[in-house]
């Protein structure tokens, strides 16, 4: 193993081990618990900075893992310019989380576990990241999974964390079942489950096709794309920390970073890429309205978190993995911001609900600076990170209009249409918050004052990238990494997005001005009910998946208890009984022997008689 | 001769015993019945030497006698028997006599 | 006509200790050990005689010329008398416990008397010969269960036993005088000899009635179902070292004489005898299982249990019924399943019964609810009985008696029957259900309410108890030198 | 190294005697002398890998020995030959991991009798049966001559049943009573499938039987009785491993049965099943094998599915988890059904897997039922604000027990998934995408159980109660198992890699 | 028809008949009386067919002894002299097994002999008997003096009164 292997493998080996150190910590060991976790975070950052910075051809190195009957499982490490930027991006966040925790969490009486959690999960995003093979990758993909189930149930004060984590494991899982299907059959036919190996080998279309729908299931569980969707929202009954976790750099981007990862086998398959295209642009604007009628506060950032993964499935869809991977990476600086921030403004005011919010804007600068950009960036205003990063999303779909590419061209105008409207709902939704925590009259009872330096700072920290990381977008080597010769490209059409930005900021503020006190989104009448539930798409899986399921649960447990075992049980009874009824023929006087004696004789000689005369 | 004659007296002899056995309530009657039974057994035997050709001559004969004489013991026995079971239940009624215990008890538990 | 007076000493001794038991009884009048003594004593002296002559060549005596001999002296013989002996030194030591209580001279010698029946009866080879026999062993055993003054359950269950004995009998002289008429034999040989001569006489519905009817009346002797009614009653009736003695020397005597028949006499007609053996066998096991499950006397409960087992002594026999049992091979590997079966069965229910005299005096079995907290009354006689139930029911660690089962099934499927394989199987499982039961009130612990368990201390009971676990448990370690022996 | 062998059975029918005859002087004494045997047995298990021929830890998958059984050690005495019978055991890479996860279960229960001991009659009594059951899995997984497999296989039953039903719950007569009955019904079957072969080919060893496949015995082992037998060995296999629809006697086994009595049943008595299947019936009969797979991986999906729901509906703690047992020798039982390497492969680890995972779950279980005296799910709950590391355990196991990769329970559902897969066709395909749904309705159930016990509010009933901290002999019991379960998730070769040899050979006798 | 033919019908009228008697009668001891006919009319069948010492044994043991010692036991066990009406019981059952096995047998014996004619056996004097016995068949009589010794024994000690010492 070359020694950039080694340093690969750092990214997941420094916060796994801190992990494993941490999970057995006492409750009270609190300092030490952070100090691991962060120091877990920062080995991994500059693990990932380095390799980032070395730059190199892609390394794979590893080494057998185990066989099963002729496939063998390796432990394999791949990491190229993109795996090295997404670990980046990941380590950031995740140092970020660590360091921020500390402070937003002092009250908490069990952080040890929390930390080690927190750190777990990063090691298992870094392994997806960096894992050259596809077992390895679903051990990380799923240990996310887990780890997200666990961080959403900590906060033991809140009755509906149990449920929103049991819920965000589930759903995720009901994907994985597409996503481990996807991965046996591509490994059984490839003979490995080695990336190199599974690139490689010649699939049918047909094969392929099946086989990266079936990934796509998986991916759409842990990226939050419709219909998996709907563990996102209550997701954020976890702590906020926990949510700029997910929601950045960790959990939803592995659905993205994977179909990249695997991206060749994606582009073979057409008719996968015209699904990627539908779900994205049903994703993206389902994501955005729901967004524009919530009150709580984060469940306005998790609804645009689901909206924005569109637009990355959207450039996915459209054949562009670098331009989906350059927003993954804005993505990541600025979700992570908001999320950090609008746990600023949480932490401030004791609330999550907008309603108890307003006129924060100078009580919290710092705050409300940081969250200014990162909506910004969110929107997509010029030149913060989002705009360059969405521009290009639009720009490579409204390429594929026109066909010919790895998309069929109504593809290419589905996601492109959608992603406009998007962006003016995004402006919409972005200019709602900003005005409704910010400005007007202040809703909050008590007197609320900037954070803690530990949580300021790594807020502070994050807005420097989702300021200025676009501008990589125009740095040819940063391009390169991704995968492509040019990220940003300039022509007529990027005037359409501004428009939409403009159109949707200015709506918003139009209402705000009317009415001050009241929320702009009465605006929008009798939708409202319907976005704000999200066009009850919870209820419909409800009503659709969770109950069948628990109705044929009691169905089979009862069958199984009356029918399968009640067999059992009548078999028993009936040997007893059927004993009960010899006694009877047995309660008989003396008699009764000796006439069966006799008649047994006489039965038995007819029955020779009549076996000897039938010969 | 026809010997089927004496064997189909042997055979009605033989049920009549059967008979017996299985209605006769006193148990002085059932053993006269099983004589019979036993009567009819002899006399297949003592048929059987002139019907067939026996490797040891005789031998029909010889084991009638033998029966005969495990009859009388037998009866011998069995009398005392009924004798005992008169003093000890001052009846002879065999039907008195139950094969299992009465009521059949349930034993508590089930497969 | 020589007689070979070394190859009847194992009668010869047999009957003398009928002889001396009698003679002790009148020379010691009152004193029961000593006659108990001589008895024993005349048992072991049986078993030695046996072992000795059936070391040697096999010997043959009572010879009619060609037709063949009433009294061979083979080594099954040997083995057939020596366990013979063994049983009745087993209950005569077990009727130490009973004998304050019933005359001990007429007692040991009737015990003798059986003994000499069931000594000739394994070296019996004709007819006659071995329906006397039988007939002795059978007849004192009317007695003895009898022999308890004064108790109506006794007078009643010899009753039983006698009249359902008497048909029985009557029965299988019948199948013997038609054989006798069909074949004009009655040795063994002759008769095999006669049948496979003369196909048409095997054609003959005669001959297929006299066979099966001589096996139905032999079949009284081990308690098949339908010739078993007698014996619940007869056993609970019975002091419990006699019922001890009717369900495994009794027992091993009807077994003898149906495997003698059947492989000796009948092997030209097996295709008649062996479905009706198999039918028996099967439905032997099946309803004595059945019944077991509902017993709540523990003497009764055996009682059934031995019925059952008569059901599996017999089904390797069952395998005869097919073409491809009916072999040379497939038969001797038969006969010694059969054997070897009754071997570890009648050792482990000698077990069974001298545990219950050891708990409950030889008197009364008592109800299987009267057991609760023998373990702790008397562990050691509690765990060798929990050993010999485990064993019946043929699991380890009863290992004897578990290979008593693989001794059987594999028999049978030698021979192709694997049906009867599986409903032996499948008896096993009810089997259990009741033997379970059973050792599971002795290990309980908890209150016994009338202070039931009255163990019993005499040493030849708990040396009877004790030796017959021991052989239980060197045999099933070693179930090899069984095989060998009844090869 | 045979002595190795020999001492391996032999050391814990020592120590049982040893508990048995020093219960009446000194409980405690016996007590010791069965966790001081329990350990010598495990350790000379352990040490059963050195010293042999073959490949290293970690197989290359290069070489290969032409027989699907090359005992590493092997001792073959004469025992009963008029019964086929020898007393041939051996140890290879098939049964080496099942071997010494026997050994250590029973050291854990040992070590558990000797600080709780269950209410029943004494302590060391229990020990002496928990080393008896011992003796009887080891020699499943030892021998290497039908018969002498059967009659270990039929050494467990009385004991566990006494084990049951003088230690079990309130209803553990009944629960008892229909554990015996109802595995013995598998066990005759058994004995019949055996005598089927035996008679058919004249021998007993498993070495021959499985050596040349079906071309050595074709002309005696006809197609015929090879599904018969077949039928017979895999319905006495799936009643012990429990197959559904044959499983109904595990849930009130393990409901009532002391905590020690449910480890050992469920982390490895339940493995002589399906060890028994894939060693025997298959390795045996693969033609039988062939024509009943589907039937066999029928079921087996339908046992993943049918267990998942139920327990997706299930009140009661260890019938839960008795119920999710049903399910994860569901997926063991998939992979052998699909008679390809890989499936075996999957079986041998899920095997191991599941032993130690559901091992753990039962000790968890126990531990909690004896603080709260109660397994109602509806009377649990808040478990984390009173014992917090009991509940951490809790969820780990859950967590392990429901496949999260990285834990050792993924490796064998997943593969058995991708074997059946890699069978193709219809057929295999359905069940391999139902399988899948099964691990996902096990994530179901878990997290439902964890939502009920360790989430959610503190129940009124158990709230006032005292609860005390983890005692050491839990902690020693269950933290092995707690890193095996990490161990074998990360390092899967640590059981699989001494079974690829074998295996392979397995495999290519069967598809041959 | 022969002589001995009709002779054999004859008794075997006689046999049969008084044979049914005895098991239908209500009468006890006319019970005992009718067995002593039917005993007699088959000895005298046995003399037709020429066993001479069977027949006088039959006659000595038989109708001497046996038929004795029941009519003992019937005055013993205080049997009403006269008619009873409860001598039976529920006979269906009864009928069917005994006409079952009576007449089957019969058919067999009449399916396998048919009317073959066989000539007369040797006549079976005590000579010839004794001979027989004495040579070929002293086994069983030697074990049947074991087995009339324990019936001998065993009978007194059944039959013996109570409060004998024992």
């Amino acid at each position: 193993m070359t020694g950039r292997a080694g340093v690969a493998w750092l990214f997941a080996a420094a916060p796994g081990i801190v992990a494993l150190v941490g999970l057995v910590l006492p409750n009270r060991a609190r300092r030490l618990a952070a100090g691991l976790g962060i120091a877990g975070a920062t080995v991994a950052l500059a693990a990932a900075v380095a390799l980032a910075t070395m730059g190199g051809a892609a390394i794979e190195a590893g080494r057998r893992l185990v066989d099963f009957g002729g496939l063998p499982v390796t432990l394999t490490v791949r990491v190229d310019g993109r795996a090295a930027l997404v670990a980046v991006a990941v380590a950031v966040v995740a140092l970020a989380v660590q360091v921020y925790s500390v402070a937003y969490l002092a009250h908490d009486d069990r952080y040890p576990p929390y930390a080690a959690q927190v750190s777990l999960f990063t090691a298992a995003m870094m392994l997806v990241v960096v894992s050259g093979d596809l077992i390895v990758l679903l051990v990380g993909w799923e240990v996310m999974g887990i780890c997200s189930y666990l961080l959403i149930g900590h906060d033991r004060t809140l009755p509906e964390a149990p449920r929103a984590a049991v819920k965000a494991f589930l759903v995720t899982r009901v994907g994985d079942v597409g996503f481990l299907l996807g991965i046996a059959l591509l490994g059984l036919s490839a003979g490995s489950f080695r990336i190199a190996d599974v690139l490689a080998a010649h699939l049918s279309p047909a094969r392929l096709t099946v086989a990266t729908l079936l990934l796509l299931a998986g991916v759409a569980g842990k990226s939050a794309q419709f219909p998996l969707h709907t563990w996102l929202p209550d997701a954020m009954a976890g702590p906020t920390p926990i949510s700029a976790l997910i929601h950045a750099a960790t959990m939803v981007a592995a659905g993205v970073y994977v179909v990249t990862r695997l991206y060749p086998l994606f582009l073979a398959a057409p008719a996968t890429l015209a699904v990627l295209g539908v779900v994205a642009a049903v994703t993206m604007l389902l994501g955005a309205l729901a967004a524009t009628a919530q009150d709580d506060i984060k469940r306005v950032l998790a609804w645009s978190t689901v909206s924005q993964i569109a637009y990355m499935s959207g450039a996915l869809a459209v054949g562009a993995a670098p331009v989906a991977l350059f927003h993954l990476l804005s993505h990541a600086a600025f979700k992570a911001l908001l999320f950090l921030a609008a746990g600023c403004v949480i932490h401030a005011v004791g609330t999550n609900s907008m309603a108890r919010m307003g006129g924060l804007r100078r009580s919290l600068p710092v705050t409300f600076g940081c969250l200014t950009i990162g909506l910004a960036a969110l929107a997509g205003v010029p030149p913060f990170a989002g705009f360059w990063s969405k521009d290009s999303v639009l720009a490579v779909a409204a390429q594929a209009r026109a066909g010919g590419g790895a998309a069929a061209g109504w593809v290419g105008w589905l996601v492109w249409l959608a992603g406009l409207a998007t962006a003016l709902v995004t402006a919409w939704y972005a200019t709602r918050l900003w005005l409704r925590v910010f400005f007007g009259t202040p809703r909050a009872g008590t007197a609320a004052h900037d954070a803690p330096p530990l949580m300021r700072w790594p807020v502070v920290a994050l807005a420097v990238p989702s300021a200025l990381l676009g501008f990589a977008g125009l740095d040819g080597a940063f391009a390169r990494r991704l995968g492509t010769d040019s990220l940003v490209s300039f022509d007529a059409l990027a005037v359409l997005p501004l428009a939409c930005l403009v159109a949707g900021a200015g709506l918003a503020w139009w209402a705000w001005r009317r009415a001050p006190a009241t929320d702009p989104v009465s605006a929008l009448g009798r939708a409202v009910p319907v976005f704000a539930n999200a066009f009850y798409l919870d209820a419909v899986q409800d009503a659709a998946v969770v109950r069948p399921a628990l109705a044929l649960a009691r169905v089979v447990r009862r069958s199984d208890e009356s029918i399968v075992d009640g067999t059992v049980e009548a078999t028993g009874h009936g040997a007893v009984r059927l004993g009960t009824l010899v006694m009877r023929a047995h309660r008989g006087p003396l008699s009764w022997a000796a006439g069966a004696a006799l008649g047994g004789a006489v039965l038995a000689g007819v029955a020779a008689v009549i076996l000897v005369s039938s010969r | 001769m026809h010997p089927v004659i004496p064997y189909v007296t042997a055979a009605v002899l033989f049920g009549l015993g059967g008979y017996g056995v299985l209605v006769r309530r006193n148990a002085v009657l059932l053993l006269m019945s099983v004589e019979l039974m036993l009567n009819a057994v002899n006399l297949i035997l003592i048929t059987s030497d002139a019907t067939v050709a026996a490797v040891l001559p005789a031998t029909g004969q010889v084991f009638a006698l033998f029966v005969i004489v495990v009859a009388a013991a037998e009866v011998g026995v069995g009398l005392a028997l009924v004798l005992q079971l008169y003093r000890v239940r001052a009846t002879v009624a065999v039907d008195e006599i139950q094969l299992s215990e009465s009521p059949v008890e349930v034993p508590e538990e089930v497969a | 006509m020589r007689l070979d007076h070394v190859a009847l000493l194992p009668a010869y001794c047999a009957a003398g200790t009928a002889v001396l038991a009698f003679l002790a009884d009148l020379l010691l009048p009152g004193r029961s050990r000593p006659v108990l003594a001589v008895t024993g004593l005349g048992a072991v002296a049986t078993a030695v005689a046996a072992v000795l002559v059936g070391r040697g060549a096999t010997r043959s005596t009572f010879c009619a010329g060609q037709v063949g001999c009433s009294y061979v002296a083979d080594h099954t013989g040997a083995l057939v008398a020596a366990l013979f002996a063994a049983l009745t030194l087993a209950v005569v030591g077990l009727s130490v416990a009973a004998t304050p209580q019933l005359p001990a001279g007429e007692y040991c010698f009737l015990l003798a008397c059986a003994m000499t029946g069931g000594v000739v009866l394994g070296y019996a080879r004709d007819l006659i010969s071995l329906i006397v026999a039988l007939e002795t062993l059978t007849l004192p055993l009317y007695l003895l269960v009898g022999l308890r003054r004064r108790s109506v359950s006794g007078a009643e269950g010899a009753v039983t036993f006698f009249v359902v004995s008497v048909v029985s009998a009557a029965i299988a002289l019948l199948g013997a005088a038609l054989l006798y008429a069909v074949t004009g034999a009655v040795h063994f040989s002759a008769v095999a000899a006669a049948l496979a001569a003369h196909p048409d006489a095997r054609a003959l519905p005669l001959t297929g009635a006299a066979v099966v009817l001589l096996l139905a009346g032999l079949s009284f002797k081990v308690a098949a179902v339908p010739f078993h009614a007698w014996a619940p009653a007869a056993y609970d009736g019975a002091p419990v070292p006699v019922a001890a003695y009717l369900s495994t020397a009794s027992k091993l005597g009807g077994v003898i004489a149906i495997v003698s028949v059947t492989a000796r006499a009948l092997g030209p007609s097996l295709d008649v005898a062996g479905p009706a053996l198999a039918l028996l066998a099967a439905l032997t096991m099946t309803v004595g299982n059945l019944a077991a499950l509902r017993q709540s006397r523990m003497v009764r409960l055996l009682a059934w249990s031995s019925i059952a087992q008569a059901g599996y002594i017999l089904a390797p026999l069952g395998a005869l019924a097919l073409a491809r049992g009916r072999s040379a091979d497939a038969l001797s590997t038969a006969v010694a399943a059969v054997l070897g079966y009754t071997f570890f069965y009648v050792i482990l229910e000698v077990g069974a019964f001298a545990s219950v005299v050891a708990l409950r005096g030889a008197f009364d079995g008592g109800q299987i609810a009267d057991y609760r907290g023998a373990a702790r009354r008397a562990p050691m006689v509690t765990a060798a009985f929990v050993f010999s139930l485990v064993g019946l029911a043929g699991l380890p660690p009863g290992l004897a008696g578990l290979f008593a089962k693989v001794v059987v099934v594999r028999s049978l499927l030698s021979g192709g029957s694997a049906w009867l394989a599986v409903v032996v199987a499948l008896n096993a499982v009810v089997g259990l259900a009741y033997y379970v039961r059973v050792a599971a009130v002795l290990l309980t612990p908890g209150a016994n309410p009338g202070g039931a368990v009255r163990a019993v201390r005499q040493w030849p009971v708990l040396a009877a108890l004790g030796a017959a676990t021991l052989v239980a448990v060197v045999v099933g370690f070693a179930p090899q030198w069984v095989l060998d022996a009844v090869r | 190294m045979t002595a190795l062998l020999l001492l391996t059975l032999l050391l814990p029918v020592a120590g049982a005697l040893a508990a048995v005859g020093l219960h009446r002087r000194s409980d405690v004494a016996g007590r010791v002398a069965a966790v001081v045997a329990s350990a010598g047995a495990f350790v000379a298990s352990v040490a059963l890998y050195w010293h042999r021929d073959g490949s290293g830890w970690v197989s290359t998958g290069q070489q290969r020995t032409g027989a699907p059984i090359a005992p590493w050690h092997q001792i073959d005495v004469s025992w009963a030959s008029g019964l086929e019978l020898r007393f041939h055991i051996g140890i290879d890479g098939i049964s080496y991991p099942l071997v010494v996860l026997t050994t250590l279960l029973t050291l854990l229960c040992c070590v558990y009798t000797l600080w709780t001991v269950p209410e029943g009659p004494r302590g060391s009594l229990l020990a002496a049966l928990l080393l008896t059951i011992e003796v009887g899995i080891l020699g499943v997984f030892l021998a290497l001559n039908l018969v002498l497999f059967f009659v270990f296989f039929e050494t467990v039953l009385l004991p566990m049943y006494a084990v049951i039903a003088a230690w079990g719950g309130p209803a553990r007569r009944a629960a008892a009573r229909k554990f015996v009955l109802y595995t013995l019904f598998g066990s005759v079957l058994l004995l019949v499938g055996v005598f089927l072969v035996v008679a058919a080919t004249g021998t007993a060893e498993l070495t021959e039987l499985t050596a040349g496949g079906p071309s050595r015995f074709a002309g005696t082992l006809g197609h015929g009785t090879q599904v018969a037998a077949f039928v017979l060995l895999a319905l006495a296999f799936a009643v012990k491993s429990p197959l559904w629809p044959l499983h109904t006697w595990l849930p009130d086994a393990h409901t009532e049965a002391p905590t020690v009595g449910s480890v050992i049943l469920a982390g490895v008595l339940l493995k002589m099943g399906t060890y028994g299947l894939l060693r025997v019936a298959v390795g045996v009969l693969p033609y039988g094998a062939r024509q009943l797979a589907p039937a066999l991986g029928v079921l087996a999906v339908a046992a993943i599915l049918v267990g998942g729901l139920v327990c997706l509906a299930q009140t009661e703690l260890k019938r839960l988890i008795a119920y999710s047992s049903v399910g994860h020798m569901g997926f063991v039982l998939l992979g052998i059904a699909t008679l390809t390497t890989t499936g075996f492969q999957a079986a041998l680890i899920g095997n191991v897997a599941h032993g130690v995972i559901t091992g753990l779950l039962f000790f968890l279980a126990g531990a909690i039922k004896d603080r709260t005296h109660t397994g109602d799910l509806r009377q649990l709950g808040g478990l984390r604000e009173r014992m917090p590391y009991l509940s951490g355990l809790l969820g780990y196991a859950a967590i392990a027990s429901l496949g999260l990769p990285g834990l050792a329970g993924f490796w064998g559902e997943a593969f058995a998934v991708v074997a059946a897969l890699r069978r193709g066709g219809p057929l295999w395909t359905i069940l391999a995408v139902f399988a899948a749904l099964g691990g996902a309705l096990a994530a179901a159930y878990f997290l439902r159980l964890l939502r009920h016990v360790t989430h959610g509010p503190a129940s009124p009933a158990g709230a006032g109660m005292a609860c005390p901290p983890l005692a050491r002999a839990e902690l020693a019991s269950w933290a092995p198992l707690v890193l095996l379960a990490l161990a074998v998730g990360l390092v899967p070769a640590l059981v699989l890699g001494v079974a690829h040899d074998p295996v392979q050979a397995l495999g290519e006798v069967v598809l041959r | 028809m022969t002589v001995s033919d009709v002779l054999m019908v004859a008794l075997g009228a006689v046999a049969v008949g008084a044979a049914f008697r005895v098991v239908r009668t209500q009468h006890v001891v006319r019970a005992g009386l009718w067995l002593v006919v039917a005993l007699g009319a088959v000895a005298a069948l046995y003399l037709v067919l020429a066993a001479e010492l069977v027949a006088w044994v039959q006659v000595l043991l038989y109708v001497g002894a046996v038929v004795v010692l029941l009519l003992f036991a019937v005055m013993l066990t205080r049997a009403p002299i006269g008619a009873s009406t409860d001598l039976d019981r529920p006979r269906w059952s009864g009928t069917l097994i005994g006409a079952g096995s009576g007449l089957g047998l019969a058919a067999l014996l009449v399916d396998a002999y048919r009317w073959r004619k066989v000539a007369a056996p040797p006549s079976g004097t005590a000579e010839r008997i004794g001979n027989a016995v004495f040579s070929h068949w002293v086994l069983p009589f030697e074990v049947l003096s074991v087995l009339l010794l324990a019936a001998l024994v065993g009978a007194i000690v059944v039959s013996r009164p109570d409060g004998g010492g024992r």
